[in-house]
């Protein structure tokens, strides 16, 4: 049965302005660019739907989350470069093949989870004893008691936690990676030939640089190496070595 | 009674948990067969409606519980519930972990399309789930316990219904089917602009449709 | 048995301590007369030799206990040390306290990525691990027992196998300790936040840092 509240959610996007069953239906036949649609002003949409209604439908809500959660694997497997090929042959058939087979898959869990709570109902009434043991009981001696268990299984474990878990290789997604160490190295080759501007530490860089940036450049103040002065709000950030970098500190300390 | 059998009562009367055959034979200190008919003429002596309690086979092993009956006094007595009932994300986070396990909590997570986070730790706290081991990625993954045999009345895993049962009918999939491709198009009105009703792609799967479009990446430059 | 009888038997069954006649009474909703009739028949199905258990008549009240026939076969079944198997969760915990005590609970969260509560608490129960000091920051430190090395065969720590045999990357040079934390702290899923911490940092350049040595357990909890 369509359920009425995801299927007659309306919706209002950039490229797509109509109900959410028929923008289902028009980027499983490719007619609509999945890349193009923002799958968060879905979720948005559907979360003013709620709101208005007052109640939760979990029956469907929860085929909106799935459905949703679907799209955005997809979406996410059609972000992938050139380069992943196999990966990109996704044609409508497929999409909707994923798609059934995921519905289907929590719809098959979601019966299991209610034959579950039947079960636990009738067991209602069947109760176990639950009373610490009589007192001539619980004197526990371990003299001749032999040993059960294997030293080996300590250093093995031991072995399995410290494997280093592999990095997932995300080089395929256009996440830029930069990581704080390299924007304090790069903002400490800038301050070794003298003050500079904020705007110089990133000029050319996308936002996620920039902030990593002002994480770095916040590290620098607290271990004392820089400091910096913005006149007002939005305007330029002057930053200045200190006369005195740490490590200046640890070498007389040491 | 036999004396056997009335120390496999009081057995099962002290242990804080089912205790499996092979304990209670050694405890004994008989035979594989003498313990048979002690547990069969315990069994008989408790037959449902015979006594307050009865003998359950739970978790692999033998344990004394209350009939039902006493049920509405038991709960005036100690003023608490057996053991609250589960939340439908509980449920359906336990069903997963039931028939997955061991798996993972993104695999939950992928599977509800929500993240189990919260259900996972009522139901660890509950001590309905356990770590059972860890992925090859590290992940921890999760198993049942043996309290959850005892408290949902199994034996073993085994007595879980086959899930296939759940499926749904070649008709309901359907429909299903049906619905994600057409939902739309009544709303658009007219045929389907490609032509390919659903009944194609339902038949002959992808090759069946070929929109041609543009590569779908190539839009995005 | 009348099933107000049988509904004595399983309350007193349930209980953990003595239950008085008014309790029983209130609880079964029926008359004094009613309910000493029960309990009369109760006392006679439970006779002394009759069965497993028998009805005793203490001070507090009513409960059942096992007849004294039955105390050799629950001592082997039940004073001893409990060693079932252990699950994977509590063998990682088992083996960091063995290789690093003592040690705190944050910092075994720390080096497997998840908490360790319900693990550390059934070893200690079982009388594996036991308290061993704080930490300068209050923290309650582990250490093994002497059970520890009884039910694994040890005549003393150094007798622990060299985990270097399941070493994954046997050439690194750094303390055990410390690529444990590292190894966790990838599997919980990176490093701290951005800058939060002073590993960060440390990482990027000589001795720009000299983090102060803050205890990465006090940090962590």
């Amino acid at each position: 049965m369509p359920s009425a509240t995801v299927a007659e959610l309306e919706l209002d996007l950039e490229v797509f302005s109509g109900p959410f069953d028929l923008l289902l239906t028009l980027v499983l036949k490719e007619e609509v660019d999945l890349l193009e649609v923002e799958l968060a002003d879905v979720v948005l949409s559907y979360l003013d739907v709620l709101e208005a209604r007052g109640d939760l439908d979990l029956e469907v809500a929860t085929e909106f989350l799935v459905l949703i959660a679907a799209l955005l694997e997809l979406k996410s497997r059609l972000m992938l470069p050139r380069e992943d090929e196999e990966l990109l042959d996704l044609d409508p058939g497929e999409a909707l093949e994923e798609l059934l087979a995921r519905m289907l898959e929590a719809k098959r869990f979601r019966s299991a989870a209610e034959h579950l709570r039947e079960r636990l109902a009738s067991q209602e009434g069947v109760r176990f004893r639950s009373a610490p043991l009589p007192a001539s009981l619980r004197k526990v001696t371990y003299e001749g008691v032999a040993s059960v268990y294997e030293p080996d299984r300590l250093g093995a474990a031991i072995g399995d936690l410290l494997k280093v878990p592999e990095e997932v290789s995300i080089r395929h997604l256009t996440i830029p990676r930069v990581s704080v160490a390299e924007r304090l190295a790069h903002l400490r080759g800038l301050l070794r030939r003298g003050a500079a501007t904020f705007d110089d530490a990133v000029r050319g860089a996308d936002r996620v640089t920039v902030a990593v940036t002002l994480f770095a450049l916040l590290e620098l103040y607290k271990q004392g190496e820089a400091t910096w002065v913005q006149d007002e709000p939005f305007g330029e950030i002057a930053i200045s070595p200190c006369t005195r970098p740490a490590w200046d500190h640890v070498e007389l300390a040491s | 009674m036999s004396e056997l059998a009335r120390t496999v009562e009081a057995l099962l009367f002290l242990a804080p948990e089912p205790v499996t055959f092979v304990a209670l034979r050694e405890a004994c200190e008989v035979s594989d067969d003498e313990l048979q008919d002690a547990v069969d003429e315990l069994k008989r002596a408790l037959e449902p409606g015979t006594r307050g309690l009865e003998l359950r086979e739970l978790a692999g092993g033998f344990t004394l519980a209350t009939s039902p009956d006493a049920e509405p006094a038991a709960r005036r007595l100690l003023a608490r519930p057996r053991t609250p009932p589960l939340t439908p994300a509980q449920a359906e986070t336990l069903s997963i972990v039931a028939y997955l396990q061991p798996v993972s909590r993104p695999e939950i997570a992928r599977i509800r399309g929500v993240s189990a986070d919260s259900a996972v730790t009522t139901l660890l706290e509950r001590g309905l789930i356990e770590e059972g081991g860890r992925s090859q990625f590290g992940a921890v993954l999760y198993r049942t316990t043996p309290l959850f045999l005892k408290l949902f009345g199994l034996k073993s895993l085994d007595e879980l219904p086959d899930p296939s049962r759940w499926d749904p009918t070649p008709d309901e999939e359907a429909e299903l089917r049906d619905r994600l491709l057409r939902a739309g198009e009544a709303r658009a009105g007219g045929p389907p602009p490609l032509g390919a009703g659903p009944e194609v792609v339902a038949s002959a799967g992808p090759a069946a449709v070929e929109p041609a479009s543009e590569d779908p990446v190539g839009a995005d430059g």
